[in-house]
């Protein structure tokens, strides 16, 4: 009864062109918004810095890598290597120049793995599918390697690793330990909001439909007048851009300090496993698929514990393996498009509840 | 100069000046490619017949290595802990078969590939919880496998081999010879690759998909223990073995993903090469290449023939 | 379809809900000692015996004594799985619960949680892992890094190595190869084996295992042949130790001449290679066994009523009885702590105070039952590692027997780069803190 | 059958420029030649039939014309201008659009951004605006938006606008990819088998749709189609091919009493 678009009626193809364009979305919109931004003031620590600030950065990730994957088609597993460009850029950056604000190289350091990124994206005109994802295998390997084997990199630190300063902005410390957690889910909140608002004006425009085109039927795309490789490498570089930020992010206002082993392959499937259970080319879905795959390990982990079960930790690290593999078989089962999916079928039937026919 | 000169000259005057080391190379890449195959064949065997791509391969090398000496630490004989840990492997492709192939038939390749990603978590944690995470030492005495090395001296120096890698390459050449065997002569064979073509098609000349996936897994069950035997007594049988699965991907790049001769040449350039460079040019940039070698080998290679070595000709039609 | 969504939603709920909410108020009677171990992943091999050594010792406390002090011990396990990631998710879910000490038993998370430790007023316990540097107590107030850093061990096996070929001056013109686990653990003794091979005039070769190649190392081993250093030194963690000692066997490698840092020998890294592995060396700092008191203690109260996870036949090994000596270290600190604040229930920054003043005399061990365990530890306010000797253990082919005496490191060599690399880290992290912390007597 | 709305009686032949033409065409894929020597032109404004049994090469010469294929010998010349490594975009660029036999939407997005992305070549607003989706930006979707409300009106298809295609029946699919086709104001369109595996109804309204266009657009078509019947009522002229070679080529009536097509039709050997 509350969800019905009935009686809205649009005057004009700019509102009907609008990315919401029924007003319950927006009233929810706002709601998340609201709720996301009030957080920190009725949610402890760790739900905040363990929990909310991950959650944010690998969305952010993940939306990357649906860019990439889910509008443009083209499977990457390299996504943990570009994220690790973007985290060594923005620690060179801010080290060689620290007067600059730091916002301001986490967003530049973007434009590194961007790069890098396209670099890597060259291939992908000749080859497609598994084999593109074996290529970007490639790139992941041999990033990790450059992370370990060129100390000017990390500054030739001792310890192998890039350690975070500290860092102000207007005079209030963003990274470094003494960083408060509310300050830094801010500053994360308030990136993944306005990069999701970014990623979702593109894929609404031009844009994201020639992504779209390509990845549904690259020859039909061309034979419209596509460019297929300007068009595959752009979506390469604003992808890696995305995930450039997430570890520059990660790293400076999470871990606030990073080894090269946190950008391995493993980074590179967990946020390839988000995609896919959340959603192919959904920005939704990059949520929805962070949270299940993120925050579903560490309420297995610190669930029992609530509920008064005590198991040993070894255990429960099995179990939550155990349970992630039996979701993410049950969730492809259910819906194989993804959680995206399952709310889009959901808002369906809202709409027309509680006259279904 | 001196970099050209250590690129390009310096390495092969290496080889020239010791001839043994080059065959001892040559010989340990031999070894490492053909395990590399093993697993490659893995994949190739459940990508022939049913098209997934299983990702799984890796962790099931391990479960099946992982069962066996669990097994045979719970105190069930050798032989019959080994006759177990097949069993089980049939159990597991029965249980895949019926939870997540069957309820997913149809759906795009992706798909099932990240589903694949679901039974490696659960094989991870349910490996762990049984056996517990610490490695395992495998029981390569009471499989009558042979231990220690013999030197052969030749080209004015030593060249060792060891006799377990000697009995890692003869198996895997017997089983690649087998299931080459398989596939092209008999009926299951036969039906295996209708079902790769078409599935349809399969089904409309009566052969039962089920039946088939179940068949293929099982397979695929049963290289995952061979190597996972040989592997485990190179080094132990630990979760670490897992990664090693990723390197049968460049594997498969080179040799496509459905050529069982394929997975064979492709594991030996792969596994020579990747010697060969880590060997001779690896000093250059402090070592550690091999991490990545395999997978720019492949790529370079993908380039120039983006079907692979066995694959045919890829003509696009509108 | 309907029951599907249905099933959806409610584990979406349920999710959703469990994640709320995930810490637990504390009993205020008790002192929380959180170990963050990991049974799992690739490094499981080191890290099962080292979890289950330190979890029983203090539960043998809990059992034997009622605790520390009156006060029972708190003790609860975070599995990391060696993973950066859930390390760090293990301390933020600790901190609240108003730890003692934290042990972070991984490198790459000890790297995380330095700077957090003076914010958080949490102590880290690194024992003998870690960042080096952070043995300089003025700059690094917050982190212990007991017994001996890396830099440290690779003295001692060069001293070891120099006294085996007849004086260091003898090692001129000599080859040292060094295999390691290619990240920052692995590279970090490099500059002082440098440094060494300058001062000595000896060579080094460098032979690096990246992670994913741990089980392979065809390749170094070869290369180890083709060079045929004199001596080869591993530091190498996990599944890369037993994979080396099987290579280095094979490859005819001297085995008497491969001597490998404390953490290559568990019992695990060599048992595989069995008899092969004959001769095998590797640092020790505590001594393995079972026949010490505390030890005995373990089996009777612990073990053997069924209140671990550990096999009997481990309790004693090696990486085990390391366990064991951090856990130790743990106890001691506590004590301290409550002698110097007088409290019962003692919190991070008394037991960072405890851990300043730490003072385990000969006599002390053999109180705990540890006759012999180990060299006497001594951590003070300027120095956090404390420098103690090591001693050499050789593999006969079924266990570890001790070869050598106490070695000392050579910290006239060790201290000025220790010194240095503190500057560097505090130079290059601006805005780090002065230390405030007032240095307490040694007790 | 005629279509209705057509002109009675066949259709006047229209004198235009030459617009396309193409010259001693060979493609072959290793052994096997699709189209040996083939040329023939299409006029401006004219509707050109290519007709021909299976396999004859019809949709391979469609290929060459849009530059997906590369001839091995002759040359296309379009718009007075041969380009010998025209690539599919470029063909685009010059206006040539084309339907597929097999429908070749993109399955995953809804009919309105199907035929949006007809418009892609005529859009420019830059990445900085686009990412604001302002300014420029929002004025060119929204103008752009006109023109493809135009389409969806002229092809009647204001129902299934926000519908994923990969959900419309199959001659919904086919009328959006006509739309998408349209929306790029091509001055040559190429319509692959555009009636294929539609009922009577599906190919009148088909029909009509191609001969509005050329009327209302003014647009050139060249099509592929099996149903004679069509072919006849629809165009100006007809080349037939068989076996990769040009047999015939003329008005309707003029191959209608052609024995070289009715000999290929009924499978007479050559």
């Amino acid at each position: 009864m509350l969800y019905r678009e009935a009686g809205q009626f649009k005057t004009s193809y700019a509102s009907d062109q609008a990315i919401f364009p029924i007003l319950q979305d927006r009233i929810g919109i706002v709601v998340i918004l609201a709720v996301a931004f009030t957080l920190p003031l009725y949610a402890d620590d760790f739900i905040v810095n363990a929990v909310m600030i991950p959650f944010l950065i690998f969305s952010l990730a993940a939306i990357g890598l649906n860019l990439l994957t889910g509008y443009t088609g083209q499977l990457s597993l390299g996504t943990g290597a570009f994220m690790g460009v973007g985290a060594y850029a923005c620690y060179k950056l801010t080290t060689i120049w620290p007067d600059v604000n730091i916002i301001v190289w986490v967003v530049c350091s973007g434009f590194f793995s961007a790069a890098v990124g396209a670099v890597f994206g060259l291939p992908s005109l000749r080859i497609k599918g598994f084999y593109l994802a074996i290529a970007t295998l490639a790139a992941q390997f041999f990033l990790e390697w450059c992370f370990i084997r060129i100390p000017w990199l990390y500054n030739e630190n001792i310890s192998g690793a890039i350690e975070v300063p500290q860092r102000e902005l207007f005079n209030i410390i963003v990274t470094g330990p003494r960083a408060t957690a509310e300050t830094r889910y801010y500053v994360v909140l308030c990136l993944v909001v306005a990069m999701t608002w970014i990623a979702s004006n593109l894929m609404h425009g031009r844009i994201g439909r020639t992504w779209m085109a390509v990845r549904d039927m690259d020859i039909a795309a061309e034979l419209m007048g596509i460019r297929l490789l300007p068009t595959k490498l752009m979506a390469f570089a604003v992808s890696s851009f995305y995930c450039g930020v997430a570890g520059a992010l990660m790293v400076f206002l999470w871990y606030g300090g990073a080894e090269p082993a946190v950008f391995n392959i493993n980074q590179s499937f967990t946020i390839l496993f988000m995609i896919i259970i959340g959603g192919l080319g959904s920005l939704l879905g990059s949520f929805l698929g962070a949270a299940l795959i993120y925050v579903l390990p560490i309420a297995l982990r610190f669930g029992p514990e609530l509920l008064g079960l005590h198991m040993h930790a070894a255990t429960v690290e099995h179990v939550t393996f155990m349970v992630v593999g039996i979701l993410i078989i049950f969730f492809l089962i259910a819906e194989p498009a993804g959680l995206a999916r399952l709310w889009q079928i959901g808002k369906q039937k809202l709409r027309v509840w509680p006259f279904p026919y | 100069m001196d970099i050209l000169y250590s690129i390009f000259i310096d390495p092969f005057a290496q080889m020239i000046g010791a001839p043994d080391l080059l065959v001892q190379t040559l010989w340990d890449g031999l070894v490492g490619g053909m395990l590399y195959a093993l697993i490659a064949l893995g994949f190739v065997l459940i990508f022939k017949a049913s098209g997934v791509f299983n990702f799984a391969q890796g962790i099931m090398v391990v479960f099946a290595g992982l069962t066996l000496v669990g097994l045979y630490e719970a105190g069930v004989p050798a032989f019959i802990a080994l006759a177990l840990a097949i069993a089980v492997m049939y159990g597991l492709a029965f249980a895949v078969e019926r939870v997540v192939l069957r309820p997913l038939v149809n759906q795009p390749d992706i798909i099932l590939f990240m589903a694949t990603f679901g039974i490696t978590y659960f094989l991870i944690g349910f490996g762990e919880f049984v056996f517990g995470g610490d490695p395992k030492v495998m029981i390569t005495d009471d499989l009558y496998l042979p231990k220690g090395s013999f030197n052969v001296k030749m080209l004015g120096g030593i060249v060792n081999f060891q006799r377990l890698d000697i009995v890692a390459v003869v198996v895997a050449s017997i089983m690649v010879a087998a299931l080459a065997v398989f596939f092209s002569k008999t009926r299951i064979g036969r039906a295996l690759r209708a079902v790769a073509d078409s599935h349809s098609a399969a089904l409309s000349v009566g052969i039962s998909l089920e039946q088939i996936w179940v068949i293929v897994w099982f397979a695929a069950g049963l290289v995952a223990l061979v190597t996972g035997i040989f592997w485990g007594a190179r080094s132990n049988v630990s979760f670490a073995l897992e990664v090693i699965a990723l390197k049968a991907l460049p594997v498969l790049i080179l040799g496509g993903f459905t050529s069982i001769p394929g997975a064979i040449v492709g594991g030996l350039i792969i596994g020579v090469g990747e010697k060969l460079a880590e060997f001779y040019w690896g000093p250059l940039v402090g070592g550690g290449t091999d991490a990545w070698f395999a997978y720019v080998i492949a790529l370079v290679f993908l380039l120039f023939r983006p079907q692979g070595l066995f694959g045919e000709k890829i003509i696009e039609r509108v | 379809m309907k029951t599907k969504q249905l099933c959806v939603a409610i584990a979406c709920a349920g999710l959703m809900a469990s994640a709320v909410y995930a810490s637990k108020a504390q009993a205020e009677d008790s002192i929380y000692v959180p170990l963050l171990t990991y049974r799992t992943g690739p490094y499981a091999n080191s890290g099962i015996p080292i979890a289950n050594g330190m979890h029983d010792y203090l539960a043998m406390l809990n059992e034997r004594d009622g605790g520390i002090g009156g006060v029972k011990l708190n003790i609860e396990e975070c599995e990391t799985g060696y993973d950066t990631k859930k390390g760090v998710e293990c301390y933020e879910s600790i901190k609240g619960k108003n730890p003692a000490v934290v042990n972070p038993w991984s490198t790459g998370i000890t790297l995380q949680l330095i700077p957090k430790a003076g914010v958080d007023k949490i102590p880290i316990l690194s024992m003998a892992y870690g960042l080096s540097a952070a043995a300089v107590g003025k700059d690094f107030p917050w982190v212990f890094n007991p017994p001996a850093t890396y830099w440290d061990g690779m003295s001692m096996i060069i001293k070891y190595i120099g006294g085996k070929t007849g004086g260091l001056d003898k090692l001129k013109g000599k080859t040292v190869g060094f295999i390691f686990l290619d990240a920052g653990y692995g590279r970090e003794p490099i500059p002082l084996l440098e440094q060494l091979a300058k001062d000595y005039g000896f060579k080094v070769k460098l032979y690096a295992v990246a992670g994913k190649e741990m089980q392979d190392q065809s390749s170094q081993w070869l290369a180890v042949r083709r060079d045929r250093p004199d001596w080869m030194i591993m530091w190498g963690w996990g599944a890369m130790n037993p994979t080396a000692v099987k290579r280095a066997a094979e490859n005819g490698y001297p085995m008497d001449h491969f001597i490998s840092v404390w953490w290559g020998g568990g019992e695990d890294d060599a048992r595989p290679a069995g008899a092969q592995a004959k001769g095998y060396l590797t640092l020790n700092f505590a001594v393995p066994g079972e026949k010490f008191p505390a030890i005995e203690a373990i089996m009777k109260d612990v073990v053997g009523k069924g209140k671990s996870q550990t096999p009997k036949d481990k309790v004693g090994e090696s990486h085990y009885n390391k366990g064991v000596y951090n856990s130790v270290m743990i106890a001691e600190a506590i004590r301290n702590a409550q002698k110097l604040t007088g409290k019962k229930v003692v919190t991070g920054e008394d037991v960072r105070r405890g851990l300043e003043t730490m003072h385990i005399t000969a006599a002390r061990w053999k109180e705990l039952g540890l006759d012999g365990f180990a060299a006497p530890l001594n951590i003070t306010c300027a120095d956090h590692s404390g420098h103690q000797p090591a001693y050499m253990q050789q593999w006969d082919g079924a266990k570890w027997v001790k070869v050598s005496d106490w070695i000392q490191p050579m910290t006239d060599k060790v201290g000025p780069m220790l010194d240095a690399a503190a500057k560097e880290y505090v130079e290059k992290n601006s805005g780090w803190p002065k230390r405030t912390e007032a240095c307490d007597k040694a007790m | 059958m005629r279509a209705p709305g057509g002109s009675q009686g066949g259709r006047e032949a229209v004198a235009g420029d030459i617009l396309l033409s193409v010259e001693d065409v060979s493609l072959s894929f290793g052994g096997v030649k699709a189209v040996s020597g083939v040329s023939f032109d299409i006029r401006k404004g004219e509707i050109r039939a290519i007709i021909g049994p299976n396999g004859a090469g019809k949709t391979s010469m469609l290929n060459v014309i849009n530059g997906f294929y590369h001839p091995q010998q002759g040359r296309i010349t379009f718009k007075g201008e041969a380009r010998p490594r025209m690539r599919p975009h470029d063909a685009a660029h010059g206006g040539i659009a084309r339907t597929f036999q097999n429908v070749a939407l993109f399955r995953g997005m809804s009919a309105l951004d199907n035929i949006m992305a007809g418009r892609t070549l005529k859009m420019n607003a830059n990445f900085f605006w686009q990412m604001l989706r302002y300014g420029p930006a929002m004025r060119e979707e929204v103008e752009h938006r006109h023109k493809v409300e135009e389409i969806i009106d002229f092809l009647k298809i204001q129902e299934i606008r926000r519908t994923p295609v990969g959900r419309l029946p199959y001659g919904l699919q086919k009328r959006v990819e006509l739309g998408r086709a349209l929306a790029m104001e091509p001055e040559l369109l190429l319509l692959d088998e555009p009636m294929a595996g539609m009922n009577l109804e599906e190919k009148e309204d088909m029909s009509r749709y191609i001969l509005d266009m050329n009327d209302y657009f003014g647009t050139t078509v060249a099509l592929i189609e099996h149903d004679m019947g069509v072919v006849m009522d629809l165009s100006d002229r007809v080349v037939v091919l068989d076996h990769g070679i040009k047999i015939a080529d003329g008005t309707p009536d003029e191959i209608k009493g052609n024995q070289a097509v009715i000999d290929a039709y009924l499978g007479v050997a050559h």
